[in-house]
């Protein structure tokens, strides 16, 4: 055996604890999260005099937040795997606009197709973008980086050359009342939300290519004699991605009843950020659903508050900035003890 | 596993198990080794391809006014992407480079006026300022680089817009020269960024601290046990990587004559793609500087060779995608071939 | 032997979340004393050691150093104050090369003040030629083997001006060859006054260079003695806190049924024209000097490397294994020699680790089937009497000889019947150690075959049916139990051309 | 359509015996496809060979788009800027390699008329900001009797120069009008979605009768409104929204009564560009900055009305959904 292996660089986050060394690193990240939500939603409650607690404006936030909901639970199964998805924003345009047109009675780039099918047109385009990036992650040495930098490229050059930049603008009309149609309080969008939850946490926790993902995240050559298959894993992992970056370009349509290709430029690096702000280590091979639902409430009700108190937008970014490093750094903090 | 076998015997001692091999088992090591040594210079490789392809494509792709255009360009992303390979070699990343430059522009555009040339170091001051901020979040707050710097990125786009919430015109004559001044057709935004490039290269290789960012990179612990101080280096990467962002900041208002907030977007996927081209490993510990910057000139010169050959715009992106997997997935499977062929890791 | 006392610690403890690692331990080192750390895995050896290097902080103790008490000790005042350490777990850093690995941190200045890279390759080389052997000082140790890497960590150590050299199991990846110029390294230094700590599972190595021996117990101090003054029988109770009897229980079940073959198997580079059978129920021993290729023919066997020619043929019918699944789906399971970089997910849990392989038998279609997994993976922890607070628990936190049995109980609970072990029980303790020969001995006597490749001469011996030797990639001869000794091994084991560390 | 224009491999390949090269801002939204293919339609018509390069909304990426784009002596350089400050050096860049240069839509730095800079066809978004607050003011008295009332801006992306221009008309006109407040603004990034957000984050915040109207910098931002007040019930404010562009879903959402007016802001350049050229040539060029001249649809007459199924109608001829 070389060297390499048994020196295997430590992982990201335990790098970036200087003077450490291993100590600590028995209770797993993202316990700690839930504290960090509670103070934020406190804040919230007094900042905003009482409207954050609204429920309407509860559901307002859910209903918000549960696009980038969708979207960060495909990018952490990348993360787990010890990879990240960079495509998934533009995955999920590709997908609303093939449901969009293709479900609208006067499709302008393709064939018609009734509503069903055409989302499943729309699910099939986002599992192909994904296997190619998980043949390419599977079969090559190339980091994930690149690869899903590489497809986004692709994907947008695409998207835009199919498009000619014009927006999807009259889906079928059922997609757009169901966008809009609630169940009790809860908008349907946040119920399919809940649903994807559900099936996110149960494919994680209850299913072979689950377990198996892990092991391939938390060390790829132990998995692989094993028996892992791990190509075949990493083809699993990024195709259920896209599959679920599909899904949200299906919500996304459904909520706001039109798709631009220019649209969702801001996903790529949201959805990232809520995965990492739950707690989910970059260093793979951990994380929990449950995490990736924490750093999207977490983001969603900052952005909430400071539209809330009328923040300015210029301040908006910095304000957002911060609270990025504080919820972060709060959690390294209550997850780790304090320092020695 | 040319190496793994020197290992023990001496190169020149010619009596380890490879004199066991037979005919074919030579040829098959030669044409390894061939092949590994190629995917060694991938970057130059591609690099000469593109000019090649430029020079084919358009008789002025080696004008003076292209290149001079091409390579003041490549100077402002360059200086970024010295500060970016110095984190990722570190073992980290730095999302915040374009909010940073994007920052020290507005701040050199505002303070000329007033403070005339001071306001260059205000302007890499503000940049380094940031930088640190970076370093405590990973080091004092021990928060994942690509989070901390992601913050640092909102914070950095927000000082930005609050101190302008549009760009500021620059009109001094002095300041101006900066991108006026050129030797031929090598501008003098092009000599700044070779002048950095020497002299991180020169810290980085002639400088116990420099030996100590790979190693940092490459094994955080082990340099920590080796009696390193891991916070510094980090502190130190992000510091610098800070300070360059401020100096391209500088450098981009020199060349727009103009500070902007909004600038960067985007910048900080360029110059990890740029370096990544250059051979740089995203896992931190290896790379060469030099030819990271080589993997700059690549980059921007795929737009610019495609720009010429007049290739359609929504194309452009699509080709460029492939460029950049291929670009580093040839080489990788390459030395993965015939280097590590199966190899458990 | 002086009696100045160079370290001292006192009352050294410290906890974990959850484990308390050290219990108010005592420890000093005199100069020119070799003073052995001997305990059972998790006795808190490592963890002693790593207060003294400043690597952790005791929660509570004194450590004095030189008659000087330090509170805040950290890497870098340590090494001034000549604190060396080899560590447990390989710490180069991989993309580094030879030479920046050994002066990492202690980096030799110009006048200029500039690195003085010349003067690290010369120091280098000669520190490297006072351990006697020849490395190349410009190549990334990612590219060296697991023995010569841990030559560079011993190089590491000794180019500090050091006074103290803590060693934590230096021999664990090393031949018995390299070991014997290692004990005269350390004969060396101790003769010139240097104080050495030497951690090792190993008796037979604490009692041929150790002038005292302390022993640990579940993270508390037992015993320290004069070496003179004790013996094996004495420290395995004192470690172990009761009688182990004989170590190798081998009863012979072997029966006449070849269950593996492998014809002239060649890899170029690392292995050629290896032949060999293994019969039903056998142990058959794989001996060889570090580098012999013994590794990378299990590797390939298994399917994790290709070979370049040859045939594996598995109960009769050829198996052309490209992937470690279909070995294992033939019936083959390899416990790698690195074990936690292959071995296992290390910040999975025990339950996950167990059950790996097996997830497809325990699921139905993709649903693993929960109540299942949790069944096989209490019987096993059970079977193996792997020590565990739970299923839960990340194999990070267990201790080695316990990381081992859960690499063991996969391929069992997979149903394998021929296990390949690399390195079986490299840093594992005598206690662990004896439990797992007592395992190999039960599941040949089960009918599952075994062919483990094994630097430990003892443990070749007492422990295989018959014993191939290998050198430069070649099986130089095959012995029976009872022709094989370590002379004849070792004969055989030495390469012809000969021109390793002498 | 553009796909041709990559198989032109250099210049002088083209149908005619001059070159018109056109650095766009960005291609990623219809408004600018169809700014583009205007001007290509234009330029082919007049014969020439018809070059672009796409900026990707990054003015560096601008600054080196010219840099190509000249390196190609092209007989015209037409810029359409990213932003206003950092494209100081593009007039300089034309009177180095001496190409004529016209910049449509929004400025650069540099005084029209002066060597190379020849002609700044533009529209005024200031004047666009003064136009709506104006119809602001009309409807707050129409709304409340007098001219007062509390208004809701949904901005485009921040720091973007319309952005900022149309806030300064819209500031002229309320500073007159001290009776309307505008109580809160948001970064609607001119899209749908972050609109849609905006607004509903403002309808919690602001109760019924809290706000009067909203002003959107743009129809699609307008429309994510509409739908975030007609999911929150809040059909109060239904018909005092305020839009720009007069897209067709914007000119629909007027006739059904959701959105108060809406404002052209047309970016078919092409002609008066192909027609300044000509007159550049000819030397008979007078006006050096020339405004395109847009259309307020307001629902407020039959004529008024019929002006907007008018336009839907010719946008549906024509295929597209904006401008
Ligand atoms: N960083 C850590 N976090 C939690 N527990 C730890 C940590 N390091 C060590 N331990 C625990 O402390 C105990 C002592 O471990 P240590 O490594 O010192 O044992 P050891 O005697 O060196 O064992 P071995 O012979 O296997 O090397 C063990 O129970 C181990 O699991
Ligand atoms: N020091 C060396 N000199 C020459 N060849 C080497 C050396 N080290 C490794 N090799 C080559 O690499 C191959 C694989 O080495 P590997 O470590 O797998 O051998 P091994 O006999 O299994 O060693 P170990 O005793 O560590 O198990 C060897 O067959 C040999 O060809
Ligand atoms: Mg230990
Ligand atoms: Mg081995």
């Amino acid at each position: 055996m070389t060297v390499s292996k048994s020196v295997a660089r430590p992982a990201a986050d335990e790098a970036s604890q200087p003077g450490r060394g291993n100590a600590n690193r028995r209770r797993l990240p993202g316990g700690a999260m839930v504290w960090v939500l509670v103070a934020l939603i406190l804040a919230a409650i007094v900042l905003s005099k009482g409207v954050f607690v609204r429920p309407s404006n509860l559901t307002t936030v859910l209903y918000q937040i549960s696009v980038v909901g969708v979207l960060a639970m495909a990018q952490a199964f990348a993360v787990i795997s010890k990879g990240l998805d960079l495509s998934l924003g533009a995955t999920a345009i590709l997908a609303a606009l093939v449901i969009g047109d293709s479900s609208s009675a006067d499709p302008q780039f393709l064939p018609h197709l009734p509503l069903p099918l055409a989302i499943v047109a729309g699910l099939v385009v986002g599992l192909v973008v994904g296997v190619v990036n998980g043949v390419i992650a599977g079969r090559t040495p190339v980091p994930p980086f690149i690869i899903t930098l590489s497809t986004y490229l692709v994907i947008v050059g695409v998207t835009f050359m199919i498009t000619q930049g014009a927006p999807v603008t009259q889906p079928d009309q059922l997609l757009k009342d169901l966008g809009d149609a609630r169940v009790w309080i809860l908008p349907v969008p946040v119920l399919l939300w809940f649903a994807l939850i559900v099936v996110g946490h149960l494919v994680l926790s209850r299913t072979k290519q689950g377990a198996m993902l892990y092991s391939v995240g938390g060390n790829e050559t132990a998995a692989r004699l094993s028996g892992v298959p791990v190509a075949r894993i990493k083809m699993f992992v990024y195709g259920a991605a896209g599959v679920f970056a599909a899904a949200a370009g299906l919500l996304f349509l459904a909520r706001t009843g039109s798709v631009s290709p220019s649209a969702g430029s801001e996903f790529m690096l949201m959805s990232l950020a809520a995965v990492v702000v739950g707690g989910i280590p970059l260093s793979g091979g951990q994380g929990k659903i449950k995490d990736v639902v924490l750093g999207v409430l977490i983001l969603g009700i900052a952005g909430n508050l400071m539209n809330l108190m009328l923040i300015s937008p210029y301040l908006q970014m910095a304000v957002q900035g911060a609270i990025i490093l504080l919820a972060v750094g709060a959690n390294q903090r209550l997850a780790h003890g304090r320092g020695q | 596993m040319t190496n793994k076998i020197l290992a023990r015997v001496e190169p020149d001692a010619g009596t380890g198990p490879q004199t066991t091999g037979t005919g074919p088992r030579v040829g098959h090591r030669r044409s390894a080794r061939f092949l590994s040594g190629l995917s060694g210079r991938a970057v130059e490789i591609l690099f000469l391809a593109m000019v090649l392809t430029g020079f084919i494509v358009s008789p002025n792709f080696l004008t003076s006014f292209n290149l001079q255009g091409l390579l003041s360009q490549a100077a402002v992303l360059g200086v970024l992407a010295i500060g970016q390979y110095v984190v990722i070699v570190a073992g980290g990343f730095d999302l915040s480079v374009g909010a940073v430059a994007a920052v020290s522009s507005i701040v050199v555009a505002s303070t000329l006026d007033g403070m005339g040339l001071l306001g260059v170091l205000v302007a890499l001051g503000s940049g380094a300022a940031l930088g640190l901020l970076s370093g405590f979040a990973v080091t004092v707050g021990r928060i994942p680089p690509i989070v901390a710097t992601l913050g640092v990125m909102g914070i950095a786009q927000g000082v930005a817009f609050t101190i302008s919430n549009r760009g500021i015109v620059i009109t001094d004559p002095t300041f101006m020269k900066l991108n006026s001044t050129s030797f031929g057709f090598v501008p003098l935004l092009f000599v700044i960024w070779a002048v950095l490039v020497a002299v991180v290269f020169a810290f980085l290789k002639l400088t116990g601290t420099g030996l100590h960012f790979f190693a940092v990179g490459g094994n955080a612990d082990s340099a920590r046990l080796a009696g390193v101080s891991v916070a510094r280096v980090q502190m130190t990467a992000f510091a610098l990587s800070g300070l360059l962002a401020g100096a391209a900041g500088v450098l981009f208002a020199a060349r727009a004559s103009s500070g902007l907030p909004g600038l960067g977007v985007g910048w900080e996927l360029d110059t990890i793609a740029a370096v990544v081209i250059g051979g740089v490993s995203l896992y931190g510990g290896s790379g060469n500087l030099i030819k990271a910057m080589i993997g700059v000139l690549t980059y921007l010169m795929i737009t610019n060779v495609m720009n010429l050959g007049d290739v359609d715009s929504y194309l452009q992106s699509v080709l460029k995608g492939l460029l950049i997997l291929a670009a580093v997935a040839v080489p990788a499977v390459l030395r993965r071939r015939n280097h590590l062929v199966g190899r458990t890791s | 032997m002086t009696d100045d006392v160079l370290v001292r610690m006192t009352g050294i403890t410290k906890s974990y979340p959850g484990v308390a690692a050290l219990r108010g331990v005592d420890f000093d080192l005199r100069a020119g004393e070799v003073h052995c750390l001997i305990g059972e895995n998790g006795a808190g050896k490592s963890t002693l050691i790593r207060m003294l290097t400043g690597a952790e902080h005791p929660d509570q103790g004194v450590i004095t150093i030189d008659g000087q008490e330090y509170a805040g000790l950290r890497p870098a005042l340590a090494h001034r104050l000549g604190v060396s350490a080899i560590y447990q777990e390989t710490d180069l850093v991989p993309q580094l090369t030879v030479a920046e690995n050994v002066f990492l941190g202690h980096e030799p200045r110009t006048r200029s003040g500039a690195l003085d890279r010349a003067g690290m390759r010369r120091e280098t080389r000669r520190v490297l030629d006072e351990l006697g052997v020849t490395l190349p000082l410009d190549a990334p140790v990612s590219e060296l083997t697991a023995a010569n890497a841990q030559l560079v960590q011993i190089a590491k150590a000794l180019s500090r001006k050091t006074r103290v050299l803590i060693m934590d199991e230096p021999g664990a990846v090393l031949s018995s060859h390299e070991l014997e110029a290692l004990f005269e390294i350390v004969g060396g230094l101790r003769s010139r006054g240097m104080g050495i700590v030497y951690i090792s599972h190993r008796l037979e190595e604490l009692i041929r260079i150790g002038d005292r021996v302390t022993v640990m117990r579940d993270g508390q101090w037992v015993q320290t003695r004069m070496v003179n003054d004790t013996s094996v029988p004495d420290i395995i109770r004192a470690m172990v806190g009761r009688e182990l009897s004989d170590q190798y229980t081998k009863t012979a079940v072997v029966g006449d049924d070849v269950v593996l073959s492998v014809r002239a198997l060649t890899r170029r580079g690392h292995f050629e024209d290896v032949s060999f059978d293994l019969r039903r129920g056998e142990v058959l021993g794989l001996a060889g000097l570090v580098g012999a290729g013994r590794s990378e023919l299990l590797n390939c066997i298994f399917g994790a490397v290709p070979a370049d020619s040859g045939a594996v043929i598995l109960n009769g019918s050829p198996l052309r294994a490209k992937t470690p699944r279909q070995a294992i789906d033939a019936g083959i399971g390899l416990v790698p020699e690195d074990r936690r970089g292959a071995g296992l997910i290390l910040s999975r849990s025990v339950q996950e680790n167990l059950t790996l392989p097996s997830l497809g038998r325990l699921s139905r279609g993709m649903v693993v089937r929960a109540r299942e997994v949790a069944a096989v993976c209490r019987r096993y922890v059970e079977d193996l009497r792997i020590r565990t607070p739970s299923a839960a628990q990340p194999v990070r936190f267990l201790s080695g000889g316990n990381q081992q049995k859960v690499v063991l109980g996969k391929w069992l609970a997979c149903g394998t019947s021929v296990l390949l072990l690399d390195e079986p029980t490299a840093g594992v303790d005598v206690g662990a150690k004896s439990e797992i020969y007592a395992l190999m001995d039960r599941l040949a006597a089960e009918g599952i075959s075994i062919l483990m490749a094994s630097s430990e001469l003892p443990e070749v011996l007492g422990m295989s049916d018959r014993v191939l030797v290998m050198a430069e990639g070649r099986v130089t001869c095959e012995l029976s139990r009872e022709e094989a000794t370590q002379e004849v091994i070792m004969s055989h084991a030495v390469p012809r051309s000969a021109a390793i560390a002498s | 359509g553009r796909g041709e224009d990559a198989q032109a491999t250099g210049e002088g390949s083209g149908d005619g015996n001059c070159t018109v090269a056109f650095s766009q801002e960005s291609l990623a939204f219809e408004w600018m496809v169809e700014n583009s293919r205007d001007m290509q339609a234009a330029v082919e018509g007049a014969g020439c060979e018809f070059i672009q390069a796409d900026a990707e909304g990054d003015p560096a990426k601008q600054l080196q788009d010219v840099r190509d784009l000249l390196s190609r002596q092209p007989d015209l350089l037409v810029v359409r800027p990213v932003t206003f400050e950092p494209l100081a050096p593009v007039p300089g860049l034309a009177e180095e390699a001496g190409v004529p240069l016209i910049v449509v839509d929004r400025a650069l730095p540099g005084t029209p008329g002066e060597g190379q800079y020849k002609a700044f066809l533009t529209i005024d978004f200031v004047e666009t900001g003064r136009l709506v607050a104006e119809s602001v003011v009309r409807g707050m008295t129409e709304l409340n009797g007098s001219a007062t009332g509390r208004i809701v801006h949904i901005t485009g992306t921040s720091g973007a120069s319309p952005v900022l221009d149309e806030q300064e008309g819209i500031d002229e006109v309320l500073a007159e009008n001290a009776g309307i407040e505008e109580v809160a603004q948001c970064d609607g990034n001119y899209s749908r979605e972050p609109g849609r957000q905006c607004m509903e984050d403002l309808l919690q915040r602001f109760g019924a009768g809290e706000i009067d109207g909203v002003i959107a910098d743009n129809d699609e931002m307008a429309l994510g409104a509409i739908a975030a007040i007609k999911a929150a019930g809040r059909d109060e404010l239904l018909g005092w929204i305020w839009g720009k562009d007069a897209q067709r879903s914007g000119l629909e959402a007027i006739l059904a009564g959701e959105m108060r007016m809406t404002i052209s802001t047309p970016p078919q350049f092409g002609e008066l560009t192909m027609e300044t050229w000509q007159q550049v040539q000819d030397d008979t060029l007078t006006e050096t900055t020339q405004l395109l001249p847009k259309t307020v649809y307001e629902a407020d007459s039959d004529q008024g009305r019929q002006a907007i199924e008018e336009r839907i109608a010719e946008l549906t001829e024509l295929g597209i959904d904006c401008c």
